[in-house]
This record gives structure tokens, C-alpha cells and sequence, in this order.
């Protein structure tokens, strides 16, 4: 088993690697250079600038000294920003982005299998309809346009929850439904199929002639079964609530990471443009790789095989 | 006689990953014109992958395979495909053999149509009406799918399809494991007359040892990639050398409640081990009650025990 | 119920006398015969859900196509009277904030949607099948390191790499062109289908029909043609299905984030965007047409993959 | 014999798209205490359907009871509630499965599978429940049991695997047993050991055994009485010697003529029967096996005969039992 970890460490590696090089050249490809755009300055103060961002060197040479602070957890200076690193908003962005993040993600885990379970059961009855159309709808509605309707139809009118801004938990409650809704929908059609799939194995049959009762059958037997497919997604999951925030952020005003990346790429501050998308690449990286080895432990088999080679 | 296929030493491995599947590991025999050969053993033991390398849809990794006074083995791409139209093969799952996406004449036709066996539409048309009613089907069949037919239907189309190029021999392999019994004849008997018509040589492959024994002239027994017991058909049955071939045969339930009460059996400990990484010695020492020291050091050799009657054991002498 | 069966008198002795052979043919199939996509089609037919789907998808592209003709106005044309008029009989979806008509913008948005969904689907679908196909025909070795390249590409997020490009291929202002968007989205997002197809090639490359036709003397290209591809398609039309939503989404939260494309020109995400600001001063409807249309597109497609994939499962087939 | 459980006029469809098929069709037999019975035919013959029906383990829909009577120990089980059929299932009635290796759940320890339908029936605690199962390993002859209660089922081999199977159903210490093709997914030597093991537990516990196979060679060695079932009905019943020794119906005849058998000449002739079983979507308004019979009369075609009793045990299902039709008994095989 540690080989199999000690692989996956590895191609995680190159995988962080790849998006870190192709951020940078990105970055460093747009023609001319940030500076040119705010307006007539001195040649000297834009030498100055360019000295400062270590702009003058050869491409190359600046590559190997990003790299060199990345690996010390440098992610450099803001260029627009006076007064704050880009580790300092980073910093500042990121804890409010977990906790919205980690708020939409227990939503999701909570109601999604439990929904596709429940439809799965019912298959072609009324349950089974309603999940779907939750199921459907969370599909079909981008994150942006759930916010802004539940801005519109919710905050409105419900005096206690508030349109926007950050601080209590009564602020998180439509952000973390509005991004919730996306990968709830998706477990839940997961779920409901991958339960289909198992409530057709010869093992329900035989949990059945057992004599126990049909729930035992589902609880004991079938959703264990039918969540491990979950766990193997829920890396892509997580990815998508990472990158739902921005959006969520912009609409309901959090100032979370999501918003510091819109406002980077909106000033075109391209330090910090490349911080946050690397900071998300290592942070989802991270996770997948998390998701991974916990599958490990969670499914017997795959344990015996990997021990095996 | 001259033998018409002599395979020698043939081995197959996979790497798994776990180590090296020895599937099949050093056959040697010969198959005569016009008979049929069976090749008997448990899931697991290698006949299957013995069948696909002897006709080299698998590439082998060691041994000689001689037809025509030819190595098969050493042909290259061009020369095989003219050895393909002789070499023939019937599949054990007549679901999955049958691509669901063609036509029962389109199935037929394939071969022809590799080939280019045929000169024009029309013949083609007639070849495979004639071919379907060799295995008693008809026209009315030719514009069905597959899944329209049941097991038994479906594997008379596969040899319908295994018949088309007029091939010498064919490797059988496991034809009637999927079908019901009362189909299992069906096809057995249709095997035996096409034999009869078109002088074919069968390689028959079944874990079925009564069919088996029924069909062919000559059997070989393997278990884990070796060949335990060849001799032929009524002289193995008969005089089983083998204590592998001893206790399987006694294993087999006779449909005759009289003698099935009266039968005392050899009882085989535990199941067939892994064919991965296989230890030296005997293959089939752990399981095996008269197994010695020199049985799990040195795997016996498979030797001519009696006039025409093969066995590998240290035992017999 | 044990009768004896020789109480039964009145028989005629005509009808112990053997059977005609005619009667008798066991043989002969009795259900009708169903071909593949017909029956997938009568299956997909059943499903309502996917029906309203594709009927959407049908009206939309309609729509978009000939929708702007439907009134006088058109996409860019700003009238300064006739700021955020709420819908009526004139400008049947209302005006923006500049006063154009959003009836004929959101065709238009629609339009681009719809473009750039289908072509980002076409590129993925090529890309995918020709790296997907000569991965799962090449030798272990080589298919081992094409399907890491895919993995290690497929881990770059999405989004991410979508805003990345457009960032850097966009200049201030000038919006983001239909190429990046279409390069940005196809960049990573093709590696999904290369997955399905090579795992389709894997698998039906060693089903017994690939290994019977090969014991035929069939060459590799003839298994491919033959057997694989036709054997692919059904899963190949799901996932495109299902990659169009994909896109359009993707685009539509560019367009939100204001890197969609550049004014006056604009798809359904940035109208979206334009009518954010709209909420504040109860110009709600400026949001809720462009939102409604970006999500019964992806209902569509989504409900219509999913109709797809049930009606081509083997299991339910019999 | 007492009759511990009886099926009465049982019909059992499916819905499907084609419409309505009929896999079982008006069946009845009865299994006596400490007997075993096997029921043989061809896949799609109805043998499964009509075991799971006992149990009630058919998916309903597709599957639903058109007719009839499942009577065990003088209650019909169709008349239960799922409350009560619960407490029937696994405790008085039990079921072993043809494949070991999809019937076992991979996610729970094997110990946890044996006993949890005694759990439930009889109330276990936690360590008399581990108990319970380590002495059933050791009933059904599973090496080091106190290790092997802790597994998982891919740390099993097929054969163990089955032997677990055995232990599960049997724990409870049921009235009767249906083993459905139990021995069919398992290598022949392998198989032997199962039907040694079956039969032995059999003797220790007393018993009945419904048998569900297509393996004539397993009814021999296993069965007091076989029940012959194509198409969905029950064409001859009767003793194992009368059936392999004395059989009426021409399907049975002609099944065992198409086995070939370990101890007959080479030379003997191998009779197969032609052609296919009848699609049950539209089943044959006379006998089903009219099709393919050698012996097919007129009459046959369009009407179904009645069973004829030959003596207490043994009947069969065919025109050939009328008495007008004896003229034509002479020109078969």
C-alpha cells in the first residue's frame, strides 16, 4: 500500500507542477506587462517597477525563482496591492472560503446520498420524482443564478437573513445553499443509481432470505455498498464548490479567496491571479489525493489488492 | 499416421501485476487428422488459454506449434492470415461471441468477407443460406440479431461462422458449457456429423468429462498449466493413471441413483490454488494424498507411462 | 386434479395419429425483430422527461436562429427612451439598461451559447476518440503513459484553466474571443471522453466477438471498424450530450465574471451579469430571463443525456 | 409422509414490455418432512421463479402471482404479511444461491453475515452471535473458524464461499432448505465436497431439501423425488429410481438420453432434442413440449393433457397415458 501512496504523492506532484508552469507562462505570455496600462509614468519608475517584480530577467531565470519561493510558501507581492502580500490575502480569503466551503459541502453530504437513496427505494413513485426534480434542477441552474434567486425570493423577504456581507452565521446560509446545490444534486443522481445497481445484487437477495427487516436490508447491506462510488467522485465535488465560490462570493459580497481571484482578474494583478490558482490547485490536489487513500480504508477489497502489489 | 497439428513445449504467460500467471506452461502433443482431441480440466487450469494459443490468438511466450510441417509460430502477419482460413475456433459464450450490433448474415458473412471469399453479392447470399442450413437454421433467421435467438441458436450461428472458410481444424472450446442439456446433445451430435462431412479435426475443450469423454478419441487432462494425464478416450476412463484424473473422475455424479449409492468417491481437499507464481514440484502436491518429498521438490516429468498413455506423476511407474 | 387421462372418451382417433411436421418448428422466432436504434429510439420515446428535453433543444435552436427576426429591433441598437422598460407588448422580454431590446438579445445569447456548446462538444469529441482510440489500441506500455498525461491534465481544474486563458488571451475590455473560449473549454475537458473511449476500446477489444472475428483472420483495423466503433457510439452520444451543458455552463460563469464576450455582442451568461445589477432597482426580470434560458438549456440537455444513457443500457435491453 | 410444505395451482408472470409472460403456470407438488426434492428443467423452465416464490424474493412488479397456494406447515405464505414473511425467512425456511461469489456482501465481515438473520430472530447478544458463528464455520467445515469470522468475502475461495453460503441458511437450524443450482458456479470436485457437505448436514439437522438443479448427475446422487418442470409447467413427478429407471413423459426420456453418461459405451447414441423450448410471451395452448417431441400427435398440439397417475408417486403429464393413443408407443427411439 505505502507504493500505491507513494505513486500517487508522486504524480500529484507533477500534476501541481504542470498547473504551476502553465500558470506561469499563461501569465507571462500576455503581451506587453501590467504597468504599460496604468497610464504615462517615468521610464525611470517603470524600470524601477520592473526591477522590483523581477520583471527584467530572462523568462527562464524567473521561472526558477517562483518556483524557488513557491516551495518556500512564497507566493510573491501583489502588484496592485501596496500593503498586502499575496500570502497575506491568501491568508485572509482563504478561512472564510473553508468555512463557506465545508458549511456547503456538509449540506450536500448530508442531503445528497440520503436523497438518492431515498428515490432509488422508490424508484417510479412519488419520492423518487420529487428527488429527481431537486436533483434536476441542481443541475440545470448554475450556482450564480440559484444565488441571485434566492437573493430575489429569499433575503428579500425573510427579515433575519440577510442579501450579503460576512460576520454571522445568518450570512452563510443562502451562499452555502446556493453552492451546496450543485454537487447535492450530483451525489443525489449518483446515489440513486449506484443503489439501483446494488439493490439488483444477488447479495440483497440474500440479506432478504435472511428474514431482516427491508430497511436492515438497505442500511446494512445496500447504502454501504452504494456510498463508495460517492467517495470516489467526491474529490471532483469538492472542486466544483471551490470553484463555485467565486461566483458565490462575488454575488453575496464574501470576502472570501473567490472574491480576491475575480478581483485579481478583473485588475489584471498577476501575482495574485497566479497565487490564488495555484493555491486552489494545491489545496484540490490535496483533497483528491486525501479522497484517494481514504477509499483505501474504506473499501475491504481494494485494500487485500493494493497490499498485494 | 502424421500427426496434423504437434504443439511442443508451448507455454503462456501474463504478467499480472502479482506476479507471473503461468496459464499454460510447457504442452506438448499431438492432434491426427480427422479425430478429436479432447481437453479436460477444473476453471482456472489453462485449457481455455491453451485452446487461444495453440490457434495464436494468443502470441505464445515459448514453444513450437507444427501444421502442415510448419511453425505457426514463426509465420508472419501475411503468411497467418492464409493458416486463419485452416485454423477455426468456436466460443464458449455464444452471448458475447456474437457482436449484438450485426446481423445474423452479417455474422455469417464475415469470414467470407475478409477473405473476399466470394464473388458476387449473390454468392455471398447463397454461401450464407447454405451455411445456416448446414447447422439447421434458415433463411428466415439471416436479417434477426443475435439476441433474438436463444443459447442453442446462437451457438449453431457460431459455427455456422467457424465453418465458412472450409477450415481443417477447429478449437472448440468450452462449445456447450453455456447451454442446457437438452441443447448440449444438439450441438454435440451437429459437431460430430459436420466432422463426419467435412472430415474436421476438433479440439475440444469442456470441464464436462462425460461430454468429453463422449466426443473425443483421445483426452488430455491439465490442471494449473500442465498436462497431467493424455491417453486415449476409453483407456483413460478406464485406467486412469493420474491421481488427479482418479479423484476427478470419481467427482462426477452419475445420473443413476443406483450406482451414485453405491460409488465410493475420492474426496479432493480444498480448491484449485492459484495459477500465479507457481511453486516447483508437482502442481498437484497439495491436494494430492500420495504426494512424497520428491513431488514438491521436482515437478515430474509428463512421459509415455503406457503404450500411448501419458501421464506426469512420480508414482506411476 | 389427478384425473386418469383415459376417462377422457370423445376423442377422435384422428388425433392420436402423428403430428404434421409443418406444424411443428421450434425454431422459428416468435417476437418481433428489433433493430438497435430504433428500439433505443422507442425507448428514449417512453421517456417523457427526455422528450420535453428534446423538444426544448429543438425550439431553442429554432429560436435562435430565427428568433431576432421575430421583432424590428435588433441586438446593439440602443435607445435612450426606453431604458430597463419592463416587458411588454413591444419589447416582449423588456430593455437593458441601455435600452436595447432583451427579446432579441437573448436570441442572440442563446445563439452564442448554443455554439460554443456544440463546438466545444465536436473538439472533445474528436480529440477524445483519436486519443482515446490509440490509447486503447496501443501496446500497455504506451497507453500507461498516454492515460497519465490525460490524468495529470484532467486534475487541473476546470474553471480555473477556463478563466486562466481567457485572462491572459483577452486584452481590457475587448472581451474574451469565441476561439479562447472554445480553446479554454476543450483544453482539459476533452480528457473525459479519451477516458470512455479507451476504456470502450479496452473492453471490446478483448470481448469475445473482437477475439472471434480476429480468429477469422480479421486485421485490427477491420475489429475496429466493425466491432469497436459501432459498439461505441451509444456511450460516445451520451457523453456529448452531457458535455454541451457542461460548456455552456462553464461559458456562462465566464460571462458572469465579465470575461464572456465583448460588448455589444454577449451570450446568456453575461446578460446574466448585466442584469445583476438589475436586482437592486427591481429590474429583477433583466436576470431572471437570461438565468431562465441558461437553465432550461441545461435541463434539456441534461434530461436528454440522461434519457439516453437509460434507453442504451444493456441492462434494460431484452 | 407429512407434508411440510405444498404448492397449490401456482401461476407466477412477468410484466414486460412484450407483454405478459407466464414463467410458471399452474404448478403443484409437495415436499415431505425430511425429504429431499429436485426440481429439473432447462433455464427458463420456471424452477427458480417457483422457488423464489416460496420465499418471496421475485421483484414485484415485474414479477406477480396470478393464482394458487404456497402452504408451509399449514399456513399460506402468500396470505403473509412482509412483517410476517420476515420471520419465516431464514429461521424456518432458508436459501442457498447458485453463485458464492455475488450472494456474499463484500463490505461485511463473514461472521456478521452468518448470523444476523439469527440476530434477529432469536435475539443474540453480540458475543453469543460471534459464537454462533464460529461453531457454524466449523459445522460446514471452514478452517481456523476464529480467524475466518473476521473476514471479508474476497479472502474466500468459491468453494469456501459456498460452504459460508451453507453455514448462513443454516444457522437458524431451518424446516426447509432450497439450494437454487448451489453446486452449478463450482468446479466438479469442488462440487462433491458442497453435495457431501449438504448431505450430512441434512442427517445432523433432519430437514427438507428443495433442490433446484439442470444437473441430473446432482439429482441422482441427492434426491428422494424429482419434479420435471419445461415451460413453466410440471410434465412428470415421481421417486429418483422411478424417474431415472421408469420414465413416462417423453421430455424425461429424452433428457436423460441426452446426458451422456461416465459409464456408458462410447458407441451409444447420443439423443438430443432438436429445436428450442417455447417462448413463454406466447405460450403453446397445448402441450409445451409438442414442438419438440418425437411422439407429437394431433392432438397434442392444441390441448394440454392432464397428469395420469401410474402409481402413488409417480405421474405425468402426456397424451401417450391415453389409451387410445398405445398404437403409436412402439414407433419411439
Amino acid at each position: 500500500m505505502s507504493r500505491y501512496l507513494l505513486k500517487r504523492t508522486i504524480m500529484s506532484i507533477i500534476t501541481l507542477w504542470t498547473i504551476v508552469t502553465i500558470t506561469f507562462f499563461l501569465m507571462h505570455s500576455i503581451p506587453g506587462d501590467p504597468f504599460r496600462k496604468e497610464g504615462k509614468m517615468p521610464v525611470s519608475v517603470y524600470e524601477n517597477l520592473l526591477k522590483k517584480y523581477g520583471l527584467d530577467r530572462p523568462l527562464s531565470e524567473q521561472y526558477v525563482i517562483y518556483l524557488k519561493n513557491l516551495l518556500k510558501g512564497d507566493f510573491g507581492d501583489s502588484m496592485k496591492s501596496k500593503v498586502e502580500t499575496v500570502n497575506d490575502m491568501i491568508r485572509r480569503g482563504f478561512p472564510v472560503s473553508a468555512y463557506l466551503g465545508l458549511e456547503a459541502l456538509l449540506i450536500a453530504l448530508v442531503f445528497g446520498p440520503a436523497l438518492g437513496a431515498l428515490a432509488a427505494l422508490y424508484q417510479n413513485k412519488l419520492p423518487d420524482y420529487i428527488s429527481m426534480i431537486i436533483a434536476i434542477i441542481g443541475i440545470s441552474v448554475p450556482s450564480f443564478i440559484m444565488g441571485t434567486v434566492l437573493i430575489q425570493f429569499v433575503a428579500k423577504n425573510v427579515s433575519w437573513i440577510p442579501i450579503g456581507g460576512w460576520g454571522e452565521f445568518r450570512h452563510t446560509i443562502l451562499p452555502a445553499i446556493a453552492l451546496s446545490l450543485m454537487p447535492l444534486a450530483y451525489m443525489a443522481r449518483l446515489m440513486r443509481s449506484s443503489m439501483l445497481e446494488v439493490l439488483n445484487q444477488d447479495y440483497i437477495k440474500t440479506a432478504t432470505s435472511k428474514g431482516i427487516s427491508k430497511s436492515a436490508v438497505i442500511l446494512k447491506h445496500a447504502v454501504r455498498n452504494a456510498i463508495l462510488p460517492i467517495i470516489s467522485v467526491l474529490g471532483t465535488l469538492i472542486s466544483n464548490l471551490l470553484v463555485g465560490s467565486f461566483v458565490i462570493e462575488k454575488i453575496f459580497g464574501i470576502p472570501g479567496l473567490g472574491k480576491f481571484f475575480v478581483q485579481s482578474i478583473n485588475n489584471r494583478d498577476y501575482t495574485l491571479i497566479m497565487g490564488t490558482t495555484i493555491f486552489y490547485a494545491i489545496i484540490l490536489i490535496v483533497l483528491l489525493l486525501l479522497v484517494d487513500v481514504a477509499y483505501i480504508f474504506i473499501d475491504p477489497r481494494i485494500k487485500l489488492t493494493k497490499e498485494g502489489r | 499416421m502424421e500427426p496434423l497439428i504437434s504443439a511442443r513445449n508451448i507455454k503462456k504467460h501474463f504478467d499480472v501485476g502479482e506476479g507471473i500467471l503461468k496459464a499454460v506452461d510447457g504442452l506438448s502433443f499431438d492432434i491426427y487428422p480427422g479425430e478429436t482431441f479432447g481437453l479436460v480440466g477444473e476453471s482456472g487450469c489453462g485449457k481455455s488459454t491453451a485452446g487461444r494459443t495453440i490457434i495464436r490468438l494468443y502470441d505464445p511466450t515459448d514453444g513450437e506449434l507444427f501444421f502442415n510441417g510448419k511453425n505457426v509460430y514463426d509465420l508472419s502477419r501475411r503468411e497467418m492470415q492464409e493458416v486463419r482460413k485452416d485454423f477455426q475456433m468456436i466460443f464458449q459464450d455464444p452471448y458475447a461471441s456474437l457482436n449484438p450490433r450485426m446481423t445474423v448474415e452479417e455474422l455469417v458473412s464475415e469470414p467470407l468477407d475478409i477473405h473476399h471469399a466470394y464473388k458476387n453479392h449473390k454468392d455471398r447470399k447463397d454461401k450464407v443460406i447454405e451455411l445456416l442450413e448446414l447447422v439447421g437454421l434458415n433463411e428466415e433467421h439471416a436479417m434477426r440479431f443475435p439476441h433474438e435467438f436463444s443459447g442453442g441458436q446462437r451457438q449453431r450461428i457460431g459455427i455456422a461462422r467457424a465453418l465458412a472458410l472450409n477450415p481443417k481444424f477447429i478449437v472448440a472450446d468450452e462449445p456447450i458449457s453455456a447451454l442446457d442439456v437438452s441443447i448440449q446433445a444438439q450441438v454435440v451430435n451437429l459437431l460430430k456429423d459436420l466432422q463426419d462431412q467435412f472430415g474436421l479435426t476438433y479440439m475440444f475443450i469442456a470441464h464436462d468429462l462425460s461430454m468429453v469423454r463422449y466426443i473425443s478419441d483421445r483426452v488430455g487432462v491439465m490442471y494449473l498449466g500442465h498436462m497431467m494425464e493424455l491417453a486415449p478416450s476409453e483407456e483413460l476412463y478406464e485406467n486412469p493413471l493420474h491421481p488427479y484424473t482418479k479423484a476427478l473422475l470419481s467427482a462426477i455424479p452419475i445420473p443413476d441413483p443406483e450406482i451414485q449409492r453405491s460409488r465410493k468417491r475420492i474426496m479432493l481437499e480444498g480448491d484449485v490454488p492459484s495459477p500465479i507464481n507457481p511453486k516447483p514440484g508437482c502442481r498437484f502436491v497439495d491436494r494430492c494424498a500420495q504426494a512424497t518429498d520428491i513431488c514438491r521438490k521436482e515437478t515430474p516429468v509428463f512421459e509415455e507411462k503406457r503404450p500411448n498413455h501419458f501421464a506426469a506423476c512420480h508414482n506411476v511407474k | 386434479m389427478d384425473n386418469n387421462l383415459s376417462s377422457i372418451k370423445d376423442l377422435s382417433p384422428d388425433l392420436f395419429q402423428p403430428a404434421l411436421k409443418e406444424d411443428r418448428d421450434s425454431d422459428r422466432i416468435r417476437r418481433p425483430s428489433i433493430k438497435y436504434w430504433p428500439d433505443v429510439w422507442r425507448r428514449l420515446k417512453q421517456n417523457r422527461l427526455a422528450m420535453v428535453g428534446l423538444s426544448i433543444i429543438i425550439i431553442m435552436l429554432f429560436m435562435s436562429i430565427f428568433g431576432p427576426l421575430f421583432n424590428k429591433f435588433s441586438y446593439y441598437e440602443q435607445n435612450y427612451d426606453l431604458i430597463n422598460n419592463h416587458p411588454d407588448t413591444v419589447h416582449w422580454f423588456g430593455t437593458d439598461e441601455l435600452g436595447r431590446d432583451l427579446f432579441t438579445r437573448v436570441w442572440f445569447g442563446a445563439r452564442y451559447s448554443l455554439i460554443i456548446g456544440v463546438l466545444a462538444a465536436t473538439i472533445d469529441f474528436i480529440i477524445g476518440v483519436i486519443y482515446g482510440g490509440l490509447s486503447g489500441m496501443a501496446t500497455r506500455r504506451i497507453d500507461n503513459i498516454m492515460m497519465r498525461i490525460a490524468e495529470v491534465v484532467y486534475s487541473i481544474p476546470y474553471l480555473l484553466i477556463v478563466i486562466l486563458l481567457s485572462v491572459a488571451f483577452s486584452s481590457e475590455g475587448a472581451g474574451t474571443s469565441m476561439f479562447v473560449l472554445i480553446l479554454a473549454m476543450t483544453l482539459t475537458d476533452w480528457v473525459p471522453m479519451a477516458i470512455l473511449v479507451r476504456g470502450q476500446v479496452l473492453q471490446l477489444k478483448e470481448s469475445e466477438y473482437s477475439l472471434a472475428a480476429e480468429s477469422l483472420g480479421a486485421s485490427k483495423g477491420w475489429i475496429l471498424r466493425k466491432h469497436i466503433i459501432p459498439n461505441t457510439m451509444g456511450p460516445i452520444l451520451v457523453n456529448i450530450t452531457l458535455t454541451i451543458p457542461r460548456a455552456i455552463f462553464a461559458e456562462a460563469t465566464l460571462g458572469f465574471l465579465g470575461l464572456g464576450f465583448q460588448a455589444p455582442r454577449s451570450s446568456l451568461g453575461s446578460l446574466a451579469n448585466d442584469g445583476l445589477a438589475g436586482i437592486a432597482v427591481g429590474n429583477a426580470y433583466q436576470i431572471i430571463i437570461p438565468a431562465l434560458f441558461i437553465s432550461l438549456i441545461m435541463f434539456a440537455f441534461n434530461v436528454l443525456g440522461d434519457g439516453l444513457r437509460d434507453a442504451l443500457d444493456p441492462r434494460l435491453r431484452k | 409422509m407429512e407434508k411440510l410444505l405444498e404448492v397449490k395451482n401456482l401461476s407466477v408472470s412477468f410484466k414486460t414490455f412484450f407483454g405478459e409472460v407466464e414463467a410458471v403456470r399452474n404448478i403443484n407438488f409437495h415436499v415431505g418432512k425430511s425429504e429431499t426434492v429436485a426440481i429439473v428443467g432447462e433455464s427458463g423452465c420456471g424452477k427458480s421463479v417457483t422457488a423464489n416464490s416460496i420465499m418471496q424474493l421475485l421483484p414485484m412488479p415485474p414479477a406477480f402471482f396470478k393464482s394458487g397456494e404456497i402452504i408451509f406447515n399449514g399456513e399460506n405464505l402468500l396470505k403473509k404479511t412482509n412483517k410476517e414473511m420476515q420471520s419465516i425467512r431464514g429461521n424456518e425456511i432458508s436459501m442457498v444461491f447458485q453463485d458464492p461469489m455475488t450472494s456474499l456482501n463484500p463490505t461485511m465481515k463473514i461472521g456478521k453475515q452468518i448470523v444476523e438473520g439469527l440476530v434477529k430472530h432469536r435475539k443474540l447478544s453480540s458475543s453469543e452471535a460471534k459464537e454462533k458463528a464460529i461453531e457454524m464455520l466449523n459445522l460446514v467445515a471452514v478452517p481456523q473458524p476464529e480467524k475466518r469470522v473476521n473476514q471479508y468475502p474476497h479472502e474466500f475461495s468459491g468453494g469456501m464461499r459456498q460452504r459460508v453460503m451453507i453455514a448462513l441458511a443454516m444457522v437458524s437450524n431451518p424446516r426447509l432448505l432450497i439450494a437454487d443450482e448451489p453446486t452449478t458456479a463450482l468446479d466438479v470436485t469442488v462440487q462433491a465436497q458442497i453435495l457431501e457437505l449438504m448431505k450430512e448436514i441434512q442427517k445432523k439437522l433432519d430437514m427438507s431439501i428443495i433442490l433446484i438443479t439442470h444437473d441430473l448427475g446432482v439429482v441422482a446422487e441427492m434426491s428422494d423425488r424429482v419434479i420435471v418442470m419445461y415451460a413453466g409447467q410440471i410434465l412428470e413427478e415421481g421417486t429418483s429410481d422411478e424417474i431415472f429407471t421408469d420414465p413416462k413423459h417423453p421430455y424425461t426420456k429424452k433428457l436423460l438420453s441426452s446426458v451422456p453418461r461416465l459409464d456408458m459405451s462410447r458407441n451409444e447414441p447420443l439423443f438430443s432434442i432438436e429445436g428450442t423450448p417455447p417462448d413463454l410471451y406466447i405460450p403453446p395452448k397445448g402441450c409445451s413440449f409438442y414442438d419438440r417431441c418425437d411422439n407429437a400427435m394431433k392432438i397434442c398440439k392444441d390441448n394440454m393433457p392432464d397428469f395420469d397417475r401410474h402409481n402413488n408417486t409417480h405421474r405425468s403429464r402426456c397424451w401417450l397415458n391415453h389409451s387410445m393413443a398405445q398404437s403409436t408407443e412402439g414407433s419411439e427411439v
